[in-house]
Formats: structure tokens, C-alpha cells, sequence
């Protein structure tokens, strides 16, 4: 089905970068868990989800983005988000997600901020 | 649109994964139809992906199906607005009993559901619930 | 799609100019759950299209109302198809006698319509047409 | 409404290039033709019709489209279309528009072609 969402991830460094595309519902939210986990367990510092191609993401895979922010900042890493909808902004800010997470315009940007962290 | 007479589109849906996103194409389409900017076209087709996941998972439907009807029309002399109605024959709840989220209880509280009404809520520009043990119905509106 | 069970919508438009296009969205939507081909999703989406316009423009229908169903299914070990019923309660016609247009009558003979129903036929892998005084309903399919 | 097509029309030399976009359905159709005539009238000899913008046709649309063609080659002028869709190209030949007029895959195509018929 077309409308699941694809993930590419590229590490970085110390910093695995995702690539989603379509919409992030409660599969999409489980299959980053997944591979930003085992991304953490090789080693990574830092995450940073571009969304650049997702337009829609439900407030199930949100719930899920939240349980990974969580697992990244017990182990002292950070999450970044790059390139939201204004929607999809706006929802992980009514849900708090922004409060935690760093949410940038470009992934240039977040990949310089999370540089800055390391 | 000639004149202030609302124009009325039903869609039933099956009670099936994905089925929200196909439900979607609708609020694309009539918001194009009013001219309705894209991201607010975003914030309804999010806010109508929130109502039928709910009746996907919690209604229980008798006839295995949501039933939404989508609406555009005018006030008078005011704007265009985009209305969804989300209905489904299931169980009902009392949404006044229902917990109000906070971003605190989602962080510590170890609680990370219970945002789909809020969201709609946030998105929309007025949202009525109505339910029973005939189902439950959901009248969102958005103004262009 | 878990099986073969076909996926139904169903969609009901009013009579009104530009709501073909609001139906397509449907197409547009289901054929990318299947993953069709963006051209074939066109093709489609024309099909509809002419089966709306006939319903809107020739039918008269009772309750000014065009009722759409949409199924996404498999054959037996065949390839994904989508179908769409265009239903309407409208006075009905009998197809077997409605005139074949050919090119040479339109530019020569001066009647440049009556291309609606060849042109679902062309586009579309089968087309069924079953008509009374009911009204008419038109069940076409494409296979991805 | 966002579906009606808009339509834009320049004059280079003594060929008209409209340019389309969105749905034709007889409104659109009807709109092409009024233009098409004012630009026949003042003096156009080739019309190039770029639908680029354009995914669907219905055969009300291209039923005037053929209206337009007749008059068109009455005058013995031209008419050319470019950048059609797979299923828009289709149409037109089963109608059998594309026997009477000529089709391009692009602009420039089309302007080369009926520049040569000038
Ligand atoms: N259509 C519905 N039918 C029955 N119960 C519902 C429906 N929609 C919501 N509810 C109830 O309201 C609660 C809150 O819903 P919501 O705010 O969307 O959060 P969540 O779905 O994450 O629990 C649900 O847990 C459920 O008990
Ligand atoms: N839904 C319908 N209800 C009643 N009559 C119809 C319907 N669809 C088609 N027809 C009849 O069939 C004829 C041929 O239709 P069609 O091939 O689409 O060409 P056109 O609509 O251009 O006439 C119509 O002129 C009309 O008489």
C-alpha cells in the first residue's frame, strides 16, 4: 500500500538522519521506533527526522515519536525534527513534543544545531 | 458555489487501516473547491483523520463501516466554511468524562494517548460531539 | 489489501457542476491504495467523469443525487482492480440503440456529441451498463 | 472556483499560444473558443494550445475543442496542441480530433511546426 510510510536512514557519524515519506500513523510512528533504536543501540548521539515528505502524521505515531524522544533523552541524546508542515508543527507543539524535541526549518539547520551539541 | 445553499457530499468507508487517508482525498477536494488555503485544508483532513481512527478503534461499529458527510457552505456574509461529520453507529462514550491531556501527564505521566479530541479541537474552528448508545457523531467546521 | 475481500466506498454527490471532480478524488485516492499507475488513475478518473456528467445532464434524476461506489479488489491470482458503480435514480435509456459515434459523423456530420460512453468504453478494461425505469447504473473496472 | 480553467493567451507574430490550466469541461471549452475567435478575428493564423496545466478533458471540452478546429481550418488556419497527458492524448485520437490537428510533446515543437506552415 502506497500510503505507508517509507524511512531511509543515513548515519552520520554520531548522528543517524531519517528520511520519512507518506503518512505516520501507528505502523509508520512503530517502524522509526524500531530502526531509531537500533540506531542508539550502535551507538548514535543524536536523531534527526526530516519529514520533508510526510504530510500527515496521527496522533498515534505522534504518541510513538514521544516514547523515542524519552528512550533518546534517558540515554542524554538529542531528537531533532526538520522540516514540518505547518500542521504537523503546530500538532507537536499542542502535544508538547515540541517542548523536548527541537523542531528546525531545514536540515542543514538541525544537522548544524545537533553538531553544536556533541 | 451559486449562492449560500450548502452542498452536501456523503462517503461511507469500511472499517480498514488506511481507509482514514482515502477519506482525506474528500477534504482535499472540497477544499480546493472553495478555495480553502493548504494548510488548512492539512488541518481538517488531520482533524477528520483523528474522528475516524476513534471510530476505528473505540466505536465498535455495528455495521463495520464510518459514515462521514462532508459539507460546504456559506454564512451569511461571512466566509466559505468546509463542515465534516463523523458518524458511527457504535457504542458512544460520554466525551465530558473524558480526561483533557496535558503535555506534563504525556511526558511523566507515561500516559501518551488521548490527544485525538484535542487535536480536533485545536484544528478545527468549532467541533460538537454528540453520542449514545446509537453511536456517535462529530460535526467539525472550518472557515476558509 | 488483506486478501481478496474487495474494499467498498461509497460516495454520493450532488447534482451540481464541478462535483465530477470532487468524485475523482475518490479515484485518485483508492487507485494510489492499490499503487495504479498515475495514467491509469486517468483514465479512470475521465471515465467517472463522463458517467457523472451523463447522470447530471441526461438522467433528471428523483432525488438530484448521483451515488458512487468505489471497490478495490483482486481476481484470483489476477492483478488489483478498481471499480466504480455510478448510480442514478434517473428516467434511465436503452444503450443498445444509442448511436456509435465514428470520427467522420463529428467533423463531417455536425453532431459533436454522444462521445461519453465510447470513451468509458476505451478507457476503461470492462464497462456494464444495466438500465430501467429505476434509473441507471454503470459498473466499469481497470485493472492496475 | 478552483476547478474552472484559467486561461492565458499570447500573441507572437501571427501565432496565438494559449496556455491552460486546470479542468475543461464545456465552460473551459467555451472559454477557449470566445478567446480562439477574438484571436482568429484579429488576425491570428496558427492557434498552439499548450495544456500542460491541464489533466482532464471531458468530451464536452474537446466536443468544442472540434468546434473550434472547423473553424480554424475554414480559415485555413492552424491549429496545434502540445504537452498532453497519456489519457488526454488517448481522448483525442479516439474522438478523432488528433487527425484533423497536429500534436506536439512540447511548445517549442509546436511553434517550429506551424512556423513552417507559415
Ligand atoms: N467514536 C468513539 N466511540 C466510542 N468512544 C470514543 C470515540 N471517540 C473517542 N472515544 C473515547 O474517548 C477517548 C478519548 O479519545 P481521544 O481523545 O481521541 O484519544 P485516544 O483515541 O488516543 O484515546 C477514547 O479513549 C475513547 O474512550
Ligand atoms: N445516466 C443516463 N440517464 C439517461 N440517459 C443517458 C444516461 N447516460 C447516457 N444517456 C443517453 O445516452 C446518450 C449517449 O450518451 P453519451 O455517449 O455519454 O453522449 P452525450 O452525453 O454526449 O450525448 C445520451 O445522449 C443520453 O440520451
Amino acid at each position: 500500500m502506497s500510503e505507508s510510510c517509507k524511512i531511509n536512514v543515513e548515519r552520520r557519524g554520531d548522528v543517524a538522519v531519517f528520511w520519512t515519506d507518506g503518512y505516520i500513523n501507528n505502523q509508520g510512528g512503530e517502524e522509526i521506533a524500531r530502526q531509531a533504536y537500533a540506531q542508539l543501540d550502535a551507538g548514535a548521539r543524536a536523531l534527526v527526522l526530516n519529514l520533508e515528505k510526510t504530510r500527515i502524521v496521527n496522533s498515534i505515531g505522534i504518541s510513538i515519536l514521544i516514547e523515542v524522544l524519552e528512550r533518546v533523552m534517558d540515554r542524554k541524546g538529542v531528537l531533532a525534527f526538520c522540516n514540518l508542515t505547518p500542521t504537523i508543527d503546530k500538532t507537536f507543539r499542542i502535544m508538547g513534543l515540541a517542548q523536548y524535541a527541537s523542531i528546525y526549518p531545514s536540515l542543514d539547520q538541525a544537522l548544524q544545531a545537533v553538531a553544536a551539541t556533541g | 458555489m451559486d449562492g449560500a445553499s450548502p452542498r452536501e457530499v456523503s462517503l461511507t468507508i469500511p472499517v480498514a487501516s488506511d481507509m482514514e487517508i482515502v477519506a482525506t482525498a474528500q477534504v482535499a477536494a472540497l477544499g480546493e473547491y472553495i478555495d480553502m488555503p493548504h494548510d488548512k485544508i492539512d488541518e481538517v483532513k488531520l482533524a477528520l483523520v483523528e474522528a475516524c481512527i476513534n471510530a476505528f478503534e473505540h466505536a465498535h461499529t455495528r455495521d463495520d463501516r464510518v459514515h462521514l458527510t462532508f459539507r460546504v457552505g456559506r454564512d451569511e456574509d461571512g466566509p466559505d466554511f468546509l463542515e465534516v461529520e463523523v458518524f458511527d453507529q457504535g457504542k458512544g462514550f460520554d466525551h465530558q468524562i473524558v480526561e483533557v491531556p496535558t503535555p506534563e501527564k504525556t511526558f511523566t505521566g507515561g500516559k501518551k494517548r488521548g490527544w485525538g479530541l484535542q487535536i480536533m479541537r485545536s484544528l478545527m474552528d468549532s467541533v460538537a460531539i454528540t453520542s449514545g448508545e446509537w453511536g456517535t457523531k462529530i460535526l467539525m467546521r472550518k472557515y476558509k
